[in-house]
């Protein structure tokens, strides 16, 4: 075809509405694409249809009821967020919680990365189109739902750690339960690298798609793997550490690709790295009790305080603005899939629907957490 | 009425010759027509259940599952509740589509599965219309599908529809030129395009043993195509759920969407069995050189059997990519066509036109 | 020549890859006996739940038909939804004091989102979590229990 | 830096603004006006380079209406509250950041659904969770009669 013929024909963008009801957009998010041909021309995410306005409702709770809801938000992990919420409520009451208590909380909050990271996993490979990769992941997770349920009572929605302490005291079977999941899972790792990893399709699918360099990532505060696969070292567990953090070693995973393939890797080393300071943690637990008694009425002295822990999708924060009563004056939560959420255009402008799928399960979105 | 299960062309001949007996000639070659019409219906529509009901099997055990399970033993009549139940739902019509072919693209579809099969040489005489140009009929006929495909998406009024439909079109388009060219490096070794004739030169061996090499990778190079030409397995990008909802079936429901998912198995069938005719020996049985006992006893095997246990083969095989690996991008899927398969598959047919020249094969 | 070298070895380690792949997929189809699915309804006899599992609130009552319950109300303040109401009554004990007893333990369990707080708040442990799952009901009207059994009374010895 | 560097650094800049330790990082409090100055030096300037914005928080204080920046610097690791007020409950205006910190785009919408704060200079200043219509939840005197049971 000429070039004069090329001019002839006329092109033109045309709007898709992606969601609130689409397979890959993992909830109820709504992006509005306009597209030429394939290719994404703008993203324009229209969030709020499962807004819940928890916010609002912790400012009528009392602050032991504010982790329950905190569970509800980014249900992938959910105890990093309860843990961000009792640490909050600690810090502000000048409260020392005891060793055991801290060893717990780490090694919950890393089994729950875990569990998050391999639902990613699945619904990674579920986005790409490999099937397959779906059930391996959740048959995987759900030892780690067994541990939960045994030692919290619940599967998803722990409501384990409160303000002072623990929920209970860990099962007794807790200890086997997690070395017999170590070693299972330490073997079936390397087949998620076999089945999806290595697969050239994958490589092909993901290797510079969606390239995010650092400078955009910081400005668009992307944190978590999302961040570090661009090279922003913003592991909140390594710069501001807390609970038993400080007593392990452990490595960031950094990778300065900055493409989806990058995002994917620093998510499976994650794996790892989750895996080897629950080893270095679990046969460490000290003796002592589960939680400080507070009192009846919990009422924080005023002011601000905020709290970061690393979730499972990035930087989640907690900020409380007292006024001296038994409930919140203000709080807001600092979701990690709510700044991510708001690079997606700046990431997957120019590439095609395909790569705008892979993009979006590269950064991990879940859409309770974005809504709130 | 002799007959036998291992040579159906007495059989049919018999049939024939009563017919003419009582018919005028046009009479029976209605009735023929009828018969052979009906048969291949209630072949689609059982192989179709049936395949769909293997295909959720399958995936379940590649997947740890046990796959349906509650409608009869072990789930065996699964397909036909949903069969029924898809035949009971409303078929809803999006306002603005264009009717016509709206309603004609799911026919076209079904309807060009029926053509193809109609050649396809189940046994010895068993073959609805043996043409002289067999495999041409077949490649040609399965490229009209993609008409239906595109008309689906342009009509439903829906951009999924057409994204899905554009994109099958892209990709038919290409890869119907890699199982032309797999298919004639094996013409060129059978020096007939009839399949019953493709068969009948495969008595001596299987082609791809005797065409070993060239005729390995284009067996290899065929299924990869085939895959592609019925929207499978990591080429399905017509219908990307996660990208496209369901791509160029979006909008369709009941019976119409019913159309289109049967059609996609036979589509598996028709590939199935054209690798199993052209590659696998089609219904002649396993024979391995010298091993008398072991030839006669496969001998015994009805070719019915030997034809469906290699369909199978082959089917599985089909079912394990989809199920193993991810899905390709749009472009991917045309790079691989034009900078791989086809390179691979012109270099293939100048190797097998050397060997058969030579006479270097077996 | 290097360039056609090159794209071979490409092919070849992608078809590489791809049987990689397979092999796992392969490994579990060929091994039914590692099939993880659990069929519900039949294997419902051998489905035991963790002894934590949090799966409705009840008031265990004794063999005499006596709980432990006293009717302070905390339960009530503590839970986040409202989902539990306490209907108290005041009886005259015999040596002509007033006690304040509980009438109804009133249970939403429409409303439970299964937090364990009145569980854990309970100064007389007097409710406990039950490890019963299937909550399904035809009207939610029956969603709505009374944990204290009719003609139940308090348990001798439980302080306020 | 310290403390007393970071004060005549702001100071420089904004005389009125001073900074105070808060019980975990360094707050100021800023006039509206100079905030989108200050932020902009406070990004670019090599000693502070505060270039990762954590969270923006809109507060409603019944008097007036509040803005909190959590600002961190990747190079320093150090963190900075920045704090704004708007007086005004009809019509309360504040500049934006969202020309400097990307990310306060989203954040911004976000502020403006649930507080009403417009931030002038914003390119998309459209409600992000709610519906054209509906109130502004997080203001103190917001009241849902439907919604809200009070127990």
């Amino acid at each position: 075809m000429g070039e004069a013929e090329q001019d002839r024909i006329e092109t033109q963008e045309y709007l898709v509405n992606m969601g609130p009801q689409h397979p890959s957009t993992h909830g109820v998010l709504r992006l509005l694409l306009k597209l030429e041909g394939e290719i994404v021309h703008h993203v324009d995410p229209h969030i709020g249809y499962i807004h819940s306005g928890i916010e609002k409702m912790c400012e009528s709770l009392t602050y032991p009821q504010i982790p329950y809801l905190t569970d509800r938000m980014d249900y992938l992990s959910a105890h990093m967020n309860e843990e961000a919420v009792c640490l909050c409520i600690e810090n502000a009451l000048g409260v020392e919680v005891p060793d055991r208590v801290k060893y717990i909380r780490t090694i919950f909050s890393e089994l729950q990365r875990l569990a998050s990271h391999q639902l990613w996993w699945c619904v990674m490979g579920m986005d790409l189109g490999a099937l397959t990769t779906f059930f391996y992941g959740l048959r995987d997770r759900e030892k780690i739902l067994d541990i939960f349920e045994e030692t919290c009572g619940a599967r998803l929605t722990l409501h384990y750690s409160i303000p002072g302490g623990l929920m209970f005291d860990i099962h007794p079977n807790f200890r086997n339960r997690v070395h017999e999941f170590l070693n299972y899972f330490r073997e079936k790792l390397p087949e998620y690298d076999q089945l999806l990893t290595g697969n050239v399709i994958f490589q092909e699918r993901t290797r510079g798609i969606g390239i995010f360099p650092r400078e955009a990532v910081i400005n668009y505060g992307v944190t978590g793997p999302s961040g570090r696969a661009s090279g922003f070292s913003c592991d909140v567990r390594k710069h501001h550490p807390y609970s038993a953090y400080p007593f392990v070693s452990f490595q960031e995973a950094l990778d300065d690709r900055c493409d989806t393939l990058a995002r994917y890797k620093v998510r499976i080393r994650e794996m790892w790295e989750s895996m080897s300071i629950i080893e270095q943690l679990i046969d460490n637990i000290p003796e002592g009790d589960y939680q400080v008694k507070l009192k009846g009425v919990v009422k924080l002295p005023e002011g601000e305080y905020f709290q970061r822990v690393e979730s499972a999708r990035g930087d989640f924060g907690v900020f409380i603005i007292s006024d001296g009563k038994k409930s919140p004056y203000r709080l807001k939560f600092r979701s990690p899939g709510f700044s991510n959420l708001s690079a997606l255009h700046a990431m997957s402008k120019g590439w095609k629907i395909a790569d705008l799928v892979a993009i979006m399960s590269s950064l991990d979105l879940v859409i309770p957490d974005i809504d709130r | 009425m002799a007959f036998s299960i291992y040579d159906f062309s007495s059989f049919t001949q018999s049939i024939h010759e009563g017919l003419s007996n009582r018919l005028s000639p046009a009479g029976t070659l209605a009735v023929e027509w009828v018969i052979v019409g009906i048969v291949i219906l209630l072949f689609v529509a059982v192989f179709g259940l049936f395949l769909v009901y293997a295909e959720r099997k399958v995936c379940a055990f590649f997947q740890q599952r046990l796959g349906p399970m509650r409608v009869g033993p072990w789930g065996l009549v699964q397909t036909i509740a949903d069969f029924i139940k898809l035949l009971m739902k409303e078929l809803i019509q999006p306002a603005r589509a264009d009717k016509f072919l709206y309603n004609l693209a799911p026919f076209i579809v079904i309807i060009v599965t029926f053509l193809a099969i109609s050649v396809i040489p189940f046994a010895k005489g068993l073959q609805a219309f043996d043409f002289d140009i067999g495999v041409f009929f077949v490649t040609s006929i399965t490229a009209v599908g993609v008409i239906g495909i595109l008309l689906a998406g342009w009509s439903s009024n829906n951009k999924y529809s057409l994204i899905g439909a554009m994109r099958s079109g892209a990709q038919i388009i290409s890869y119907e030129l890699s199982v032309g060219l797999s298919l004639i490096t094996i013409v060129i070794l059978a020096g007939t395009l009839q399949l019953s004739g493709i068969v009948e030169a495969q008595r001596a061996g299987w082609f791809i043993y005797r065409g070993h090499i060239p005729a390995i990778i284009a067996f290899f190079v065929f299924v990869i195509a085939g895959t592609a030409e019925t929207n499978r397995g990591p080429f399905d990008l017509a219908e990307a759920e996660s990208e496209l909802t369901a791509g160029f079936h979006t909008e369709y429901s009941g019976i119409k969407f019913a159309f289109f998912f049967l059609a996609e198995y036979v589509n598996l069938f028709i590939v199935s069995a054209m690798a199993t005719t052209v590659f696998l020996g089609g219904w002649m049985p396993l024979h391995f050189g010298n091993l008398e006992e072991f030839n006669h006893v496969m001998d015994l095997i009805p070719p019915v059997f030997w034809f469906f246990i290699k369909v199978f083969f082959v089917i599985f095989l089909i079912m394990w990519f989809k199920w193993t690996f991810p899905r390709l991008r749009i472009d991917q899927i045309l790079t691989l066509e034009w900078k791989f398969l086809l390179p691979i598959n012109l270099f293939n047919i100048i190797l097998m036109t050397v060997i058969v020249l030579m006479g270097w094969h077996f | 020549m290097r360039a056609i070298w090159k794209y071979l070895s490409d092919v070849l380690k992608g078809i590489w890859t791809l049987i990689q792949g397979m092999r796992v997929t392969g490994h579990y189809f060929f091994r039914p006996w590692l099939i993880v699915t659990q069929q519900y309804p039949e294997n419902r006899r051998k489905l035991v739940m963790f002894e934590r599992f949090r799966g409705e609130v009840t008031m265990p009552h004794n063999e005499n038909n006596e709980h432990k319950c006293t009717g302070c109300g905390i339960c009530e303040i503590s839970c986040p939804n409202g989902s539990i109401e306490i209907i108290t009554a005041t009886v005259l004990l015999p040596d002509g004091k007033k006690k304040r007893i509980i009438d109804k333990h009133i249970y939403h369990l429409g409303m439970c989102s299964l937090c364990n707080l009145c569980v854990k708040n309970c100064p007389s442990d007097a409710i406990v979590m039950a490890q019963t799952f299937e909550h399904a009901v035809w009207d939610r009207t029956q969603l709505t229990k009374v944990l204290n059994r009719p003609g139940s009374k308090i348990m001798e010895g439980i302080k306020e | 830096m310290s403390l007393e560097d970071l004060n005549t650094f702001i100071q420089s800049i904004e005389p009125a603004a001073e900074v105070v330790q808060g019980k975990q990082f360094p707050e100021v409090m800023v006039p509206d006006d100079r905030l989108h100055q200050l932020a902009l030096e406070l990004k670019e300037n090599p000693s502070t380079a505060m270039d990762y914005l954590i969270c923006l928080t809109g507060a409603d204080f019944e008097d007036h209406m509040k803005v909190i920046y959590h600002l961190e610097s990747t190079v320093h690791n150090t963190v900075l509250v920045l704090k704004t007020k708007t007086l005004s409950r009809i019509n309360p205006v504040l500049p934006t950041v969202c020309d400097i910190w990307q990310t306060a785009e989203f954040h911004e919408r976000e502020v403006f659904d649930l507080l009403g704060i417009r931030f002038k200079g914003h390119p998309d200043m459209r409600r992000l969770f709610l519906s054209e219509e509906w109130g502004f939840p997080l203001r103190k005197d917001y009241v849902d009669e439907v919604r809200i049971v009070d127990r």
